[in-house]
């Protein structure tokens, strides 16, 4: 059935219980799906702009509104909506990195902070992880001394992630911060994995900027996002536009110069505020998810030589298996070879792992009802028992 | 203008959203509680007079 | 009845003739809005993306498919997805503008080529209108020769609007190209109000860049756009990532500086997508939506006092009318003051108007049927026959 | 699971989506031509036709 000409119609999350390790915080509600339906024109929110011309300023539909409430939501002073938490890491980038400054990652930063850093033309620097995959505060103090003494600069910025995308661990970033900031380097917290899905406060944790995911974490269509920051630093990243139009002499309000204006005009910005309810409330279940995904993790390790690389027990829904001495071991011998197990998966009506994936793979189960949890543990012990895998349970 | 026609398609939409939505919360199988059947009967029945609705209105 | 809490559904163009100057172009086809309904979770174009992970190179949906017919429907060599016309003048100026360089722009450039101008700490240049309010190539010239005197440096881009979101005027691109050219000047033509709309072939005008807006003029959801370029160019402004991890030794792949990796991951680029067929039609009937704006440009002169600041007669649908010595002089002494237009005009079931304006305002009427361009051009002549005001027809 | 009913659903989105269409290109009056007409009613009988599919699928 198509929606288009050659576009067939999506039906994932109709069909299947999908794990799939980036969709799983973006999944609509229905309220979103609602919104999306109705705002899907082109500057659909901009019927009712008047004076001074910002989407943070319309009241119908509540956009301003919708501005504020997602500032206290996060406790920090000021938000803006960006097309995409890489939109955020770009304004700040841009705001603070001079060329030639060094910028501080980590060993579990994401692409897409490297890039904001490469566009701003600034110097990367990893803090490194410990044994257990986690950043600590003595690494990245070790790193700041080191890289203010070779580059003879305190580094410009400081990216850290909550909840990283490569094992899905906590890193301890009020701690993170507070030595970022014995060195005065303002920190940006990536929470493109925990806001939406976790509680997050911006103040308690310390952070200069909290940037979050629409798409991968709040229910919101693509691309969308939240950047959020101090009243201090807003001024330097939300500064409105200087610029002047040489002969005309024309100026351009308060217009946002990193927002380029105004960010998000229709259905991602509408589709983010309908699902902002549900997405305040569901950070307040998160214990819950924590445990359904343990009790996969649990089943999984039930199978012989399957290894858990993420922090275990599991603090994230994002989890990273590794299972070569397990379900790759069937996979050397079986005639769908590699795909043998998302095959598997998706008889029983499971999907969202990379496909061909059995040795080191990640999902993400956030989302999923107690009942699901229960049938997709099931169904890896069943898969791996069909195989001939000892299972321990 | 028919505003009534307008609203209907809208409620439709809504009301087949509302279906969605429930099989994504049942998936793989499907399987509707007791009060899930309820409440998609609910919706289907309403879904059956905005269709009636339209009829009326754009077929007179 | 709403969608979401507090979120009214949006009926606009459901229950009125919308002639909103920004939002005509941009109303979704049905298409799209099929598509846009399959589509709205984050990250739904993602189910299928393989190596090497670019959004450009995702088969299922035909995204790659669909970024070679635009750079052919433009005439062009590349092409990418942006999310907005500004996201593309902010990647050409981040990579081709320094600090301190002059940059050309028009008397007419919208803000947000501004505000690129502005991140990229460039100096901004406007080359002056004639009175008929064209920008023309005599003017590019001089303005060329005295901007390079007085800075010491060659701008190093000029911006030109084929169509200008003030008047609606056409302007010789082509021709201020050809200036540009030889003055060694790279030139971005701002498509956001033709791109989608009118047939452009970006070879033809020697663009170097051509920018255009999915929200604007492509039947897509915001936010949206096109950057396509040349073969010669793509090398800069789409240069894959070059920075490392310095622990890590963790590289990018293919992702674009400039792009900040993949830029429309969901319901945005699908809505484009499914309405592209349609725009490849709409773009040659283009004449017939010229004749009736001009339809009702002619109904609107017959009211005594009248005037058309654009090019006249029109050929483009986006137009500011001045209509201070007619409807202006009712609002005067009218109980509901300038409010009495677009009030009147709502009452038939036509809406896009500034609320109040009565003195000088821009409709657009693009989309409109024959039928309902004669019905525009009756209502505005009733509405001021009503009031008393002389109509000569 | 339910793949026709999930079909179902979509389909039934769609049809309403075509009505909407309709909808929009006759503003502001919404007065159907003879052919539209006709068309309205084609749809409106397979919207007809996916909701018994739904309350077969979902309520048996």
């Amino acid at each position: 059935m198509n929606c288009g000409e050659g576009i067939d119609t999506r039906q994932i999350d109709e069909l299947f219980i999908n794990l799939d390790p980036i969709q799983a915080g973006g999944r609509l509600t229905t309220d979103a799906m609602k919104a999306v339906l109705a705002y899907g024109d082109g500057y659909s929110v901009c019927d009712h702009c008047t004076k001074p011309f910002r989407l943070d300023h319309i009241s119908k539909p509540p956009l301003a509104e919708f501005h504020r409430d997602l500032a206290s939501f996060l406790n920090m002073d000021v938000a803006r909506l960006v097309p995409g938490a890489r939109r955020g890491f770009q304004a700040v980038a841009s705001a603070l990195v001079k060329p030639g400054d060094p910028v501080l990652l980590t060993a579990y930063s994401h692409y897409t902070e490297f890039l904001s850093v490469e566009q701003s033309r600034g110097m990367a620097f990893e803090i490194p992880a410990n044994d257990s995959h986690i950043i600590t505060p003595d690494g990245a103090a070790a790193r700041i001394e080191e890289v203010s003494k070779t580059t003879g600069k305190t580094p410009a910025l400081m990216f850290i992630e909550q909840v990283d995308y490569q094992y899905g661990n906590q890193h301890p970033v009020s701690d993170l911060i507070k030595v970022a900031h014995q060195y005065d380097i303002p920190v940006l917290c990536n929470g493109a994995y925990t806001i939406g899905i976790m509680d997050v406060n911006g103040k308690e944790l310390g952070a200069d900027f909290l940037v979050g995911s629409g798409h991968k974490s709040m229910a919101a269509p693509a691309p969308s996002g939240v950047l959020a920051t101090t009243s201090e630093w807003a001024e330097t990243v939300f500064r409105t536009t200087g610029i002047k139009g040489d002969l005309t002499g024309r100026t351009f309000g308060v217009k946002e110069v990193e927002m380029m204006g105004c960010t998000l005009m229709g259905v991602t910005s509408v589709g983010m505020m309908a699902s902002f309810p549900h997405v305040k409330r569901r950070v307040k279940e998160f214990d819950a998810q924590v445990q359904y995904v343990n009790r996969i993790v649990d089943a999984l390790l039930t199978i012989e030589g399957t290894k858990v690389q993420s922090e275990y027990p599991r603090k994230h829904t994002l989890t990273r298996m590794n299972t070569t001495d397990s379900f790759d071991t069937v996979a050397r011998t079986h005639k769908k070879k590699g795909f043998f197990l998302t095959s598997a998966l998706r008889e029983r009506g499971i999907a969202g792992i990379l496909a061909g994936s059995t040795r080191v793979w990640k999902f993400n189960s956030y989302g999923i009802t107690s009942e699901q949890a229960d049938y997709i543990a099931e169904s890896f012990i069943e898969i791996a028992e069909k195989e001939g895998l000892a299972c321990s349970r | 203008m028919s505003k009534r026609s307008v609203d209907a398609v809208f409620q439709g939409l809504y009301l087949l959203t509302d279906i969605r939505g429930m099989l994504r919360d049942t998936v793989p199988h499907h399987h509707l509680s007791v009060e899930q059947k309820k409440e998609a009967e609910k919706i289907l029945g309403k879904l059956e007079k905005q269709v009636a609705i339209l009829k009326e209105e754009l077929l007179a």
